[in-house]
C-alpha cells in the first residue's frame, strides 16, 4: 500500500499474532498524541484499541511498532456508515413523524429507536463490511 | 511534598490556564469583565476545592472502572451547588456567567486533578491542590477579565478611568481570544523556563 | 424558513467556537489534519443530534414534569457520558471491522463543553424537539467547519516561520480571534 | 582569493525581480487614487496616509529589531503597502492614535505575529481596518465629504457613504427611486463624488492603477474580473427581482470600495490563493459574501468582511485545488 | 422527606445503575493488557526521543526492553551504562556495560589546512552540496562546513568553529545517539570510544588520495607513509587505501603515532599539553 | 490505585452509594435555597419596579396583572400611595434588539407621563447596545418626565425626537419599540 | 501564430552571441582526459593498459550493460594512466589519459567529405551500429542512444521528434550545426527513421533561428517525412515533454517515457553523430561546443575531440578574463557550474560559459512572498514554493505527493522568484531523497 496523501496512517505496536492474524493495538491517537490535554482528557484513558490485519506468511514480531494504514477513502466510507447514514436515518424519521403528526415524545423515542435495526442491518452485512475495510501494516524502519 | 508546593504549583508551574491551557470555554468566555472573571474563578475553585476533597476521601472505596463516572457524579454535585448558590445569592453574576456555570462539569481541569492528584493523595494534599489550582485558574480568569476591561471599556472592576469608550474588541469575542494569545504568549516568555 | 434561520445563525453568526465559546479545547489541541477535522466534525454530529434528542425528551417528560429541573446538569452529563460509550460498544459488537477503520481514522470524540452546552442550551432556548435537533446539528457543522478551516491554516503555518514565542496555542487563539472578527461581518444576517 | 570560481546549481541567471520592485509598483499603482483622495479630502487625506505609512514601516522595524532580533527588512517595502492600504480604508477624518492602533494591529498582530512577510494567513490591512472598525465604530463609519472640506483634518463634516443610505432607506420602507435624490449618480460615483473611505471612492483612478499592475504584470486579472463578475451578476439577479429594495449592479460594483478591494486588496500574494482556479473560487467567495453582507447583513458594506472571511479560507483552497500538473490527464486517461 | 427529594435520589440512583451496567459490558469489551512495567521502564528512560537506540522513540525502546529475553544487544546512547543498568533491574535481565561513546569529526581542514580554491553559493546543506560538488578545497573527502550534523544533533552538541569552519562536539552534551553519523554525507563523523577520562587518539582524516596528492591539498592530511603503522607497539593502526585508522580497543593511549605523524594528522584529545602545536588543533576539535 | 476490584457487584454498589448521597445532598442544597432563589427573583422585579415609578406603599407584584401585546404578554404592576394610584411599572419587551430580545420596566405616572425606565434584561453589545442600560449612559434619561403624546418616541432618523446612541441605531430603535410599546398597551385598558 | 507549449515557461535574455561564428576545428591538445562515465547508466569497463598505443576511433572502454555505452579513443597515442580523474563536480572518477601523439585514425572510418544519402543496413545493424559507435543524446541528458532506439515491446514509436530547439540562452552549437551540416543531419534524420520504423520526423526549431528554420525547410523538400517546424521562443522548449507538446499537442504522462505516446525525442547533434557512425563508421569522438561568455574576447563554435581539457577551450576562445568569477559547462539555465577548467569536454558538453565576477553570485534569499510566479512559469505545473517549504522542512513524502520527480530541472522558478529563493536547490534535494523512498518501497 503506497504511503502518501491518501492513507491514514497510525502508530501502533504488535499486540499479539494468530497464525496469519495479527493484533496491533493503537498506542495513541495522532490527534491527542498531540494535544496538550490528553493528560486531562476524558477520553484518552481506557480507549486503546485493536486492529487485527491478516497476512500470510508475514514476519512480524510481538512487540514491534509497527504503521497501520488505511485508505484515506476507506476513512470516509467509515464515517459514512459509523456516524453520518445513522444521523441521516435518525433525521428523517424524526422530521417524517413529527410532519405525520406524531407527538413530539413519540416521534422521539421512535427515532432513537430506528437505529437498531440500522445497527441489525450493519451486523447482517457484517461480512462484506468485513471485506471491504482492508488494513495495511508497516514496519517502521 | 508539603502542602505549601502543593498550593502553588497550581499558581505558576502548572497554572491551568497558561501551562495547561485547559478550560478555554470559560476563560474565553466570561472574561469581559474582571469581576466576571473573578466570579467564574472563584466557582470553579468551590467545585474544585469540594470535589479534589471528596474525591481523595472516596477514592480508596471505588472500583477502578467506575471511577470516571462516580468523580463525574461527585463533580456534577458540587456543580449544581454552586449553580444553586449563585441562583439564590448572586443573581446578577449567575446571569451573566449563564450556562458556564454548569459547564463547570466539563471542564477538563477539575476532572484532570481528580485523576491526576487527588484519587492519589491524602484529603489535606488534595484539597491544597484543589485550591491552589482553583487560584491559579481565579488569577488567570481575573488578570484576563482586567486586560479585557481595562483595553476594552476603560475601566477596572467597574471603575472607569478612561472617559468615553476604549477599543471596543477586546470585549467582543475577537478580543477574548487576542488578549489570551498574547498573554499565554508573554508567560512563556518570562514564566515558562 | 425557520429551520434555515437556526442553521445559519448556528453556523455562521453564532459559531459555536467563534463567538460561543464552547469546545474551544479540541479547537485548539485537535491535530492540523484537515481529513481528521472532516471526521471529527461528522461524528461530532451524530454525538450531539443523539445527546440532544435524549437530553430533551429526559428534560421535559422526565426532570419536568417530577419537578428536578435543577438536577439537570448531572443527570445530562451522565447521559451523554453513557451515551458516547453505548455508540462506541454497539459498534464494536456490530461491526468490529468498522470500528477498526474509525478507530484509525478519527481522533477520539471527547464528550466536552459544545455537547453539553448544546443540550443545555437547546432547553434554554425553549426550542422544541425538531427545532433543537436542527440546532444541534448546524451547531455542529459550525463546529466541524470551525475545526476544518482551522485545519487549513495550521497545515500551512506548519510551513511558516511563525515565531518561537507564539508558537502552539498562541498563534491558534490568535488566529481564531482574527476569523472571529471576520465572522463578525454575518452580524444581522439573522436576527 | 577573488579568483576562487564559484560554485553555486543552475540555474546562473535570475530575472532580476525583486520583492520591493513588486511592492513600489503596487505604490505606484494607487497613486491616482491617493491623488484623487487629495484632491477631494485634502489635509486629512495627506495625514492619515502619512501616519498610517510611517507607524506601519516603524512597528515594522522595531518588531524585528527590538522583538525578533532580526535584521529589519523594511527596505521590501510591503509595510509601505500595508500602511498605503489602511490608510486607504480608513475615513480622512480619522484622530492619529486610531491609525497608529490600527497601524500596530495590521503589523504586529496580523503581520508579525505570524512571522512577518509571506506567512501571514490574513490581509494586514482589512484585519486592522476591521478591527478598528468594530473597535471604534463611531469614528471608523463618520465620512467626510468629499471637496466640502478640504482644509479640516478633524472636523471635516460628514455625512453617509451610498450604500448606507440605501441601507437605511430600504430600511424605513424607501424604495430606490425615491432616494434617487440623495444618492449619487453613476458618472459622480465613477469620479468618486462620494462620502467613503479616503482611497476607496474613485473607480476610475483605481482602475489606472489595475492597468498598471496588469501592465507590469505585479497581478494577474483573475481575482479583480472573478469578484467583479460574481457581484455584477448576483446583484443584478437581484435588481431584475426587485429594483425597488435592491441597487442595480453597477451601482455595487462603483460602491464600497469594491475596486479597491478586488484590485489591490484581494489580490494581496500573501493572503490569495497561488493559482487561477484557485483564485477564480476565492474570486467568487468574495463577491458572493459581499454581497450578502451588503444586502442581508448590518453592514452596509461586506467587501472587507468579504475578503478576510475568505483569506481564511485560502490555507484549504491552495491545499485542494492543485494547478494541473503536465501530463496528469495522459495518467488518468490510462 | 418531600417528594423532590425522594424523586431526586431515585432518578439519580437508577442512573447510577445503568451507568455500572454500561461501563461493566465497555470493561468487558475493551480490556487491554498493557504490561504496566513498560511505564516504568519509560519513565526511566531520558526522554530524548532521538531515535539513536535504532527504536521509534523511547517508548519504543521500553517496549522492546520489555519484552526481549536478552536485553545484552539493546542500548540507549543518551542514558548510557546507567540507564540500562536500573532498567536490567527491573526487569530482572541482564546487560553489560558498555564503552561509553563519543562522536569524533574526521577532518581537520580549516582554512589555515587547506586553500579554499573554489566559492560556494547555495543552500546551506552538506547533502546538497555534496551533489553538486566536492567541496571548496582540492580535497573531495573533507568537510564542507555546512553544518548537517549540527542540523540534525537534538542535544545542541555540535557548533560549527568559526575560525576552523569544522564542526565541533561538545564533550558534555554529546550522547553518541548517531543521528551525526548517519547525517554527513561525507561519512566523517565516527562514534569512537570515549577513553579512559576522555581521552582519545584518532587520525583526524578520511582523505584516501595518494600521498602526494592529499598533501598538496590539504597540510594535516593522512599520507599513508606507515610512520604510525610502524611505531605503534600495540599493532592498533592499519593502513588502508593510504589511509590510517586505529582501532580505538588496541590503542592503549601511549601518543607514539602522534609525535611520528609528518602531517600532524593524528589528534589526541584530553591529554595534558606537550608541543603547542598538537594543543592548538586538539583545540580545534575538541572545545572542553 | 483503588483497593476495590473491579467486579459488576462492586461497581454497582460504590455507584449506587455514590449516587445515593450525591442525590441526597443536592436534593437538601435545593430545597434550602429553594426559597432564597424565589425570593431573588421577587427582589429583582420589585427593586426594577422601585427604581421606575414615585414611591409606594403597597405591594405592586401582588397586584400585578398581564395585558397581551404583539403575541406576548405585559406586566402591569400599579403602585399606590394610600390607596391612590401613583404610578404603574409596565415590563415590556422587544425582540428587535441588536442581540435578541430587550426587557424594560417603563414606569408610567396616571397620566401616561414617563417617570423612569430601567433594563431588566438585554443582549445587546457591551460598549454599544448596553448603553440602553441607565447604568452605563444618559440614554434613558431623555424619556425621563416625558409624555408620549407629545413626544415622538422614534429615533430621529426615523422621524422621532429619541437621540440615538451613536453606532447604536439598531439598539435605540429596539428601546423605543419597547417603550412604545408599553405606552400603547398602558393607554388601551392598561389603566386599570 | 507560432506553435508552443502552453503552461508556463519564462524569457531569459537570449545572448546569442555566438551564433555568427562558424565552427572550427580546435586543434589536437597534448593530452586527454576521458572519462569513463560520459552517460546515463552503468560506466564503461577499460580494455586498455597503461602504456598501450591508441589509435583514434579504438574502442578503450566497453558498454558495462544495456544501458551503458562504449568509449572510444579520440586522439591517438599512448596511455598515460588510469587513474580516477578529478570530474567537473571536483570528484574523482575513473577516467583513461592519453597523451596525444597525433591523429592516427582507426582505417575502418571512412574520414572522406563526401555525402553518403543511401542507407543500406537494416533497422537493427543500424542500431548495432550505433552502439558500437557509443553514441549517446547529445542535447544534454547523454542518454545512450541504442536503449532510446530499441523501443520496448508492447509499445510503437509513431514518430521521430528532433530536437533543434536550443533554447538554452548563449548556447549556438545546435544552431551552427544545422546551417553547416544540414543535409548529413538530414540523412541522420533518416537513419533514425528507418531504426524505428517511423514515417514521420518532425524538427522543432525556435524562431530565433530563421536561417536555420529556412535552410532546413529547403533541404527537407529532399527527404521525405521530414518536416521542419519554427516555433515560437520560450524557455525550456527544448525540454522533450515541452518540444512533443508543442509539436504535437500531446502530454507525456507524468513519469513516462515519450515512447507511452509514441514518441522518440533526438537532438540534431545526436543525428549528426547517428549519420557519421551509420554511413562513415565514425564512432563519437568529437562534439560542437561553444564557447561563450559576454567578457570572452572571442566567442566561439568548436569542433572539439572528448576529453580536450576545457581550458584550452578557453584559450582558444580568446583566455579566461580576468573578471571571470563562474565557468559554467553547459547554458546558464540547465548548465552546472565547474570548480576547475582543467576538467575535460564530455559527451554531454555542449557549450562552456564565462560568467563576469559580478554576476555570479546569487543574490540572498529572502522569503517567499507567495506571488505565485513560480507557479506561474513552471512548465510542469508544480507548485515549486510549496515544494521548497517541504524541502526546507524534510517532508520528503509530502513531496513525493506533491509530485516533486515531475520536476525537470529547468530552473524556472528560480529565474522567476522576486524573493530569490534558491528554489530549485531544495526541490533537487527532494529529489533526491524521494528517489531513496520510491527506491526502496520498490525493493
Ligand atoms: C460586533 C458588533 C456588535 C454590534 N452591536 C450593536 C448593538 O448592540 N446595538 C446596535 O444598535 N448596533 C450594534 N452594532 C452596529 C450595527 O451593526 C450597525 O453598525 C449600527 O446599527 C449602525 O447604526 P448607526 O446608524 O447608529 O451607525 C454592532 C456591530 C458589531 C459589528
Ligand atoms: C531510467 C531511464 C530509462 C529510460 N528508458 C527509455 C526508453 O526505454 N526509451 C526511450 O526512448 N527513452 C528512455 N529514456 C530516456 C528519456 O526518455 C529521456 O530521453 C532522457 O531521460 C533524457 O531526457 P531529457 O534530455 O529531456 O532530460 C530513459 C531514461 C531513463 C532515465
Ligand atoms: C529544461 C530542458 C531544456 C532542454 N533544452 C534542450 C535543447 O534546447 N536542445 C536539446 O537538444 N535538448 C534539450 N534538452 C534535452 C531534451 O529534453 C532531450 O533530452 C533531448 O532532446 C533528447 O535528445 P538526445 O537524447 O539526442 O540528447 C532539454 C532538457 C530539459 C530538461
Ligand atoms: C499586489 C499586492 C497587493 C497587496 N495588498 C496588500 C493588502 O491588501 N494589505 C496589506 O496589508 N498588504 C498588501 N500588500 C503588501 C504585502 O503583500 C503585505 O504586507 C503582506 O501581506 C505582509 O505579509 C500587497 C502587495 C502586493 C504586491
Ligand atoms: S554530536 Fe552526534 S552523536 Fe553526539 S549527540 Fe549530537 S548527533 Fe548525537
Ligand atoms: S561533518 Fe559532514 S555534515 Fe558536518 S558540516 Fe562537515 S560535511 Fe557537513
Ligand atoms: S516566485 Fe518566489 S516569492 Fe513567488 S511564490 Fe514562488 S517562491 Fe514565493
Ligand atoms: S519546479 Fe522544476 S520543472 Fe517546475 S519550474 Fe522549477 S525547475 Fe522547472
Ligand atoms: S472544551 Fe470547553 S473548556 Fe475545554
Amino acid at each position: 500500500m503506497p504511503s502518501g496523501n491518501n492513507v491514514v496512517e497510525h502508530l501502533g505496536r504488535v499486540d499479539a499474532i494468530t497464525n496469519n492474524d495479527i493484533r496491533v493495538v493503537i498506542t495513541s491517537q495522532s490527534a491527542c498524541e498531540s494535544c496538550h490535554a490528553r493528560g486531562a482528557c476524558l477520553a484518552s484513558e481506557s480507549k486503546e484499541k485493536f486492529i487485527v490485519v491478516t497476512i500470510p506468511n508475514h514476519n512480524f514480531i510481538v512487540g514491534e511498532p509497527v504503521k497501520v494504514l488505511l485508505k484515506e477513502s476507506l476513512g470516509f466510507r467509515a464515517l459514512f456508515l459509523g456516524y453520518v447514514l445513522p444521523l441521516l436515518v435518525v433525521l428523517t424519521t424524526l422530521f417524517t413523524l413529527s410532519a405525520a403528526g406524531m407527538s413530539e415524545k413519540d416521534a422521539g423515542l421512535l427515532s432513537l429507536a430506528v437505529l437498531a435495526p440500522y445497527y441489525l442491518g450493519l451486523y447482517i452485512f457484517r461480512k462484506k463490511i468485513a471485506r471491504k475495510f482492508e488494513f495495511g501494516i508497516e514496519k517502521i524502519s | 511534598m508539603s502542602a505549601w508546593s502543593n498550593l502553588t504549583r497550581g499558581i505558576i508551574r502548572e497554572n491551568p490556564t497558561f501551562v495547561i491551557v485547559l478550560g478555554m470555554c470559560p476563560t474565553l468566555a466570561t472574561t469581559t469583565s474582571a469581576i466576571n472573571g473573578l466570579g467564574m474563578g472563584l466557582a470553579t475553585t468551590f467545585v474544585l476545592l469540594g470535589s479534589n476533597v471528596v474525591i481523595s476521601m472516596i477514592a480508596r472505596f471505588i472500583p477502578d472502572k467506575v471511577r470516571i463516572p462516580s468523580y463525574i457524579v461527585v463533580i456534577a454535585t458540587f456543580v449544581t451547588i454552586v449553580d444553586l448558590l449563585m441562583q439564590a445569592y448572586t443573581q446578577s453574576l449567575y446571569e451573566t456567567l449563564g450556562i458556564f456555570i454548569p459547564l463547570i462539569v466539563v471542564n477538563c481541569i477539575v476532572l484532570g486533578r481528580a485523576e491526576a492528584f487527588a484519587r492519589k493523595n491524602s484529603v489535606l494534599d488534595s484539597a491544597m491542590d484543589g485550591l491552589g489550582m482553583g487560584i491559579g485558574f481565579t488569577m488567570a480568569l481575573t488578570l484576563l477579565g482586567s486586560i479585557r476591561e481595562m483595553l476594552g471599556n476603560g475601566s477596572l472592576f467597574n471603575y472607569k478611568f478612561i472617559p468615553g469608550d476604549a477599543i471596543l474588541v477586546f470585549i467582543l469575542s475577537p478580543g477574548a481570544f487576542i488578549a489570551l494569545a498574547y498573554l499565554i504568549a508573554l508567560f512563556n516568555k518570562f514564566v515558562k523556563k | 424558513m425557520e429551520y434555515l434561520i437556526i442553521i445559519i445563525a448556528a453556523i455562521f453568526v453564532n459559531n459555536v467556537v467563534l463567538s460561543q465559546f464552547l469546545g474551544i479545547c479540541p479547537f485548539l489541541g485537535v491535530s492540523s489534519k484537515i481529513n481528521t477535522s472532516v471526521g471529527m466534525g461528522g461524528a461530532v454530529v451524530f454525538v450531539m443530534v443523539l445527546s440532544t434528542i435524549v437530553t430533551y425528551l429526559l428534560q421535559q417528560y422526565v426532570l419536568n414534569p417530577l419537578n428536578i429541573g435543577y438536577m439537570q446538569t448531572i443527570v445530562f452529563i451522565l447521559v451523554i457520558a453513557a451515551l458516547v460509550q453505548m455508540v462506541e460498544i454497539i459498534l464494536k459488537k456490530i461491526s468490529p471491522s468498522l470500528y477498526q477503520a474509525l478507530g484509525i481514522f478519527l481522533p477520539l470524540i471527547s464528550t466536552n463543553c459544545a455537547v453539553l452546552g448544546t443540550a443545555i442550551l437547546v432547553i434554554k432556548h425553549n426550542y422544541n424537539l425538531l427545532e433543537g435537533v436542527v440546532f444541534t446539528a448546524a451547531t455542529a457543522v459550525g463546529f466541524g467547519f470551525a475545526l476544518v478551516i482551522m485545519a487549513g491554516i495550521r497545515e500551512q503555518m506548519e510551513l511558516a516561520n511563525i515565531p518561537k514565542g507564539m508558537k502552539g496555542i498562541p498563534i491558534a487563539l490568535l488566529t481564531a480571534g482574527i476569523l472571529s472578527l471576520a465572522f463578525m461581518g454575518f452580524a444581522g444576517i439573522v436576527k | 582569493m577573488d579568483n576562487r570560481f564559484v560554485v553555486s546549481p543552475s540555474p546562473h541567471v535570475h530575472s532580476g525581480k525583486s520583492t520591493s520592485q513588486l511592492m513600489l509598483n503596487v505604490v505606484l499603482a494607487l497613486m491616482p487614487a491617493f491623488a484623487v483622495s487629495i484632491y477631494y479630502f485634502g489635509v486629512g487625506a495627506i495625514i492619515v496616509t502619512l501616519i498610517s505609512v510611517l507607524s506601519c514601516v516603524l512597528f515594522e522595524y522595531l518588531i524585528q529589531k527590538f522583538i525578533f532580533k532580526v535584521k529589519p527588512t523594511i527596505s521590501d517595502c510591503s509595510a509601505v503597502v500595508t500602511g498605503l492600504l489602511l490608510a486607504f480604508n480608513v475615513p480622512s477624518n480619522l484622530p492619529w492614535y486610531i491609525i497608529v492602533l490600527g497601524s500596530l494591529f495590521a503589523i504586529g498582530v496580523a503581520k508579525m505575529s505570524f512571522g512577518g512577510l509571506g506567512n501571514n494567513i490574513f490581509n494586514p490591512a482589512i484585519a486592522a481596518r476591521i478591527f478598528l472598525l468594530i473597535s471604534f465604530p463611531v469614528q471608523m463609519t463618520s465620512w467626510p465629504l468629499p471637496v466640502t472640506s478640504r482644509l479640516q483634518y478633524i472636523d471635516a463634516i460628514t455625512g453617509p457613504t451610498p450604500l448606507a443610505i440605501i441601507k437605511e432607506g430600504v430600511k424605513n420602507g424607501q424604495t430606490i427611486s425615491q432616494m434617487a435624490d440623495s444618492i449619487p449618480s453613476h458618472m459622480q460615483l465613477f469620479m468618486g463624488l462620494m462620502g467613503g473611505s479616503l482611497g476607496e471612492i474613485a473607480a476610475f483612478a483605481l482602475l489606472i492603477g489595475f492597468a498598471w499592475l496588469l501592465i507590469t504584470r505585479v497581478i494577474t486579472w483573475h481575482i479583480p474580473v472573478s469578484i467583479f463578475t460574481t457581484i455584477f451578476v448576483f446583484t443584478g439577479i437581484l435588481w431584475l427581482i426587485n429594483p425597488g429594495i435592491y441597487a442595480d449592479p453597477v451601482f455595487h460594483l462603483l460602491t464600497g470600495g469594491v475596486m479597491l478591494g478586488a484590485i489591490f486588496m484581494a489580490t494581496d500574494y500573501v493572503t490569495s490563493p497561488m493559482h487561477p482556479k484557485g483564485m477564480w473560487i476565492y474570486g467568487i467567495g468574495i463577491g458572493a459574501l459581499t454581497v450578502i453582507i451588503r444586502v442581508w447583513g448590518s453592514y452596509p458594506e461586506g467587501v472587507s468582511f468579504a475578503i478576510l472571511i475568505m483569506n481564511a479560507f485560502v490555507p484549504l483552497i491552495n491545499r485542494f485545488v492543485k494547478p494541473k500538473r503536465f501530463g496528469a490527464a495522459a495518467i488518468s486517461g490510462k | 422527606m418531600s417528594s423532590v427529594l425522594t424523586t431526586s435520589i431515585l432518578m439519580l440512583t437508577i442512573l447510577g445503575v445503568v451507568l455500572a451496567v454500561i461501563l461493566y459490558v465497555v470493561a468487558q469489551k475493551f480490556k487491554v493488557e498493557e504490561d504496566p512495567r513498560i511505564d516504568e521502564v519509560e519513565a526511566l528512560l531520558p526522554g530524548a526521543n532521538c531515535g539513536g537506540c535504532g527504536y521509534p522513540g523511547c517508548r519504543g525502546l521500553a517496549d522492546a526492553l520489555v519484552k526481549a529475553d536478552d536485553i545484552s544487544a539493546i542500548s540507549c546512547p543518551v542514558g548510557g551504562n546507567e540507564t540500562m543498568r536500573k532498567v536490567a533491574a527491573i526487569l530482572g535481565k541482564a546487560v553489560e556495560d558498555k564503552d561509553p561513546q563519543i562522536a569524533v569529526v574526521r577532518c581537520s581542514g580549516s582554512p589555515q589546512n587547506r586553500t579554499r580554491v573554489v566559492e560556494y553559493n547555495g543552500i546551506s546543506s552538506c547533502k546538497f552540496a555534496s551533489t553538486l560538488y566536492s567541496g571548496d578545497t582540492g580535497c573531495q573527502f573533507g568537510c564542507l562546513g555546512l553544518g548537517d550534523c549540527v542540523a540534525v544533533c537534538k542535544f545542541d552538541a555540535i557548533y560549527i568553529d568559526p575560525v576552523s569552519l569544522l564542526p565541533v562536539i561538545d564533550e558534555e552534551k554529546c550522547t553518541a545517539c548517531g543521528a551525526c553519523v548517519k547525517a554527513c554525507p561525507k561519512l566523517l563523523i565516527e562514534l569512537r570510544k570515549k577513553g579512559p577520562k576522555g581521552k582519545r587518539i584518532f587520525v583526524s582524516c578520511m582523505n584516501t588520495d595518494k600521498g602526494g596528492v592529499a598533501r598538496k591539498y590539504c597540510s594535516v592530511a593522512c599520507i599513508g607513509c606507515f610512520k604510525c603503522v610502524k611505531v605503534c607497539p600495540y599493532e592498533a593502526i592499519t593502513l588502508e587505501n593510504n589511509l590510517a585508522y586505529i582501532d580505538a580497543n588496541k590503542c592503549k593511549l601511549c601518543r607514539k603515532c602522534v609525535e611520528e605523524c609528518p602531517t600532524d594528522s593524528i589528534l589526541e584529545v584530553n591529554f595534558p599539553p606537550r608541543k603547542p602545536k598538537v594543543e592548538e588543533q586538539a583545540q580545534n576539535a575538541v572545545t572542553s | 490505585m483503588s483497593g476495590v476490584e473491579s467486579s459488576f457487584k462492586n461497581m454497582t454498589i460504590s455507584l449506587l452509594a455514590i449516587t445515593l448521597v450525591a442525590s441526597a445532598g443536592l436534593g437538601l442544597v435545593y430545597k434550602s435555597t429553594k426559597d432564597p432563589i424565589a425570593a431573588a427573583q421577587v427582589a429583582k422585579v420589585n427593586n426594577a419596579i422601585k427604581a421606575v415609578v414615585p414611591e409606594f406603599d403597597n405591594q405592586p407584584s401582588n397586584e400585578a396583572y398581564t395585558v397581551k401585546a404583539d403575541g406576548d404578554d405585559l406586566f402591569f404592576y400599579p403602585a399606590s400611595k394610600n390607596g391612590q394610584l401613583v404610578g404603574v411599572a409596565v415590563k415590556t419587551f422587544s425582540n428587535n434588539g441588536f442581540g435578541g430580545r430587550i426587557e424594560l420596566m417603563v414606569g408610567f405616572l396616571p397620566d401616561g407621563t414617563i417617570n423612569k425606565i430601567t433594563v431588566i434584561s438585554h443582549k445587546e453589545t457591551p460598549g454599544l447596545g448596553d448603553k440602553i442600560d441607565p447604568g452605563k449612559s444618559d440614554f434613558s434619561v431623555q424619556f425621563e418626565g416625558k409624555n408620549p403624546e407629545t413626544f415622538k418616541v422614534m429615533v430621529k432618523k426615523d422621524g422621532g425626537d429619541v437621540d440615538a446612541i451613536t453606532a447604536s441605531t439598531i439598539s435605540s430603535r429596539a428601546f423605543c419599540d419597547a417603550v412604545n410599546r408599553a405606552y400603547k398597551a398602558f393607554k388601551e385598558g392598561g389603566r386599570k | 501564430m507560432l506553435k508552443t507549449f502552453k503552461k508556463g515557461g519564462v524569457h531569459p535574455p537570449e545572448n546569442k552571441i555566438s551564433a555568427a561564428q562558424p565552427v572550427e576545428v580546435l586543434p589536437l591538445p597534448a593530452k586527454v582526459i576521458i572519462p569513463l562515465s560520459q552517460h546515463i547508466g552503468a560506466p564503461a569497463e577499460a580494455m586498455v593498459a597503461k602504456g598501450d598505443r591508441v589509435k583514434t576511433g579504438q574502442l578503450i572502454a566497453k558498454s558495462a550493460g544495456f544501458v551503458s555505452a562504449n568509449i572510444h579513443s579520440t586522439v591517438s597515442g599512448i596511455v598515460e594512466s588510469l587513474e580516477p580523474v578529478m570530474d567537473s563536480s571536483g570528484y574523482k572518477r575513473p577516467a583513461i589519459t592519453i597523451n596525444v601523439e597525433g591523429d592516427d585514425w582507426e582505417p575502418s572510418v571512412d574520414r572522406s567529405p563526401n555525402l553518403k544519402k543511401e542507407i543500406t543496413l537494416s533497422a537493427q545493424d543500424i542500431i548495432k551500429k550505433i552502439a558500437e559507435a557509443g553514441i549517446v543524446g547529445l542535447g544534454g541528458a547523454t542518454f545512450p542512444t541504442h536503449v532510446k532506439l530499441s523501443v520496448p515491446a508492447g509499445k510503437k514509436a509513431e514518430m521521430l521528434v528532433i530536437n533543434g530547439v536550443e533554447c538554452e540562452p548563449f548556447l549556438t552549437s545546435d544552431h551552427r550545426l544545422m546551417l553547416e551540416k544540414g543535409h548529413e543531419l538530414m540523412i541522420g534524420i533518416q537513419i533514425l527513421m528507418k531504426a524505428l520504423n517511423v514515417p514521420k520526423a518532425m524538427v522543432g526549431i525556435e524562431a530565433n533561428k530563421p536561417d536555420a528554420v529556412s535552410h532546413l525547410q529547403s533541404l527537407a523538400k529532399s527527404y521525405s517525412g521530414i518536416e521542419v517546424q519554427p516555433l515560437k521562443v520560450k524557455y525550456p522548449q527544448g525540454g522533450e515533454k515541452q518540444l512533443i507538446k508543442a509539436l504535437t499537442g500531446r502530454e507525456v504522462p507524468s513519469g513516462g517515457l515519450p515512447i507511452d505516446i509514441g514518441a522518440v525525442v533526438h537532438n540534431v547533434g545526436t543525428a549528426l553523430a547517428v549519420y557519421e557512425a551509420v554511413q562513415k563508421n565514425k564512432p563519437l569522438v568529437e562534439r560542437i561546443v561553444t564557447v561563450t561568455g559576454k567578457n570572452l574576447a572571442h566567442p566561439s563554435n568548436f569542433l572539439v575531440r572528448i576529453g580536450t581539457p576545457v581550458s584550452a577551450l578557453i584559450a582558444a576562445a580568446g583566455g579566461l578574463p580576468d573578471d571571470t568569477g563562474k565557468v559554467v559547462s553547459g547554458g546558464p539555465m540547465m548548465g552546472k557550474a565547474v570548480s576547475s577548467i582543467d576538467v575535460p569536454v564530455t559527451k554531454g558538453t555542449s557549450g562552456i560559459l564565462v560568467i563576469p565576477a559580478a554576476e555570479s553570485k546569487r543574490k540572498p534569499e529572502g522569503v517567499c512572498i507567495r506571488c505565485a510566479k513560480c507557479v506561474s512559469v513552471c512548465p510542469m505545473g508544480l507548485e515549486p514554493y510549496l515544494l521548497y517549504r517541504l524541502g526546507q522542512r524534510m517532508q520528503y513524502s509530502q513531496m513525493e505527493v506533491e509530485r516533486v520527480l515531475d520536476c525537470m530541472e529547468c530552473g524556472s522558478c528560480s529565474f522567476e522568484c522576486p524573493a530569490n529563493l534558491f528554489l530549485l536547490d531544495f526541490i533537487r534535494l527532494g529529489k533526491v531523497e524521494v528517489g531513496k523512498i520510491v527506491r526502496e518501497r520498490k525493493n
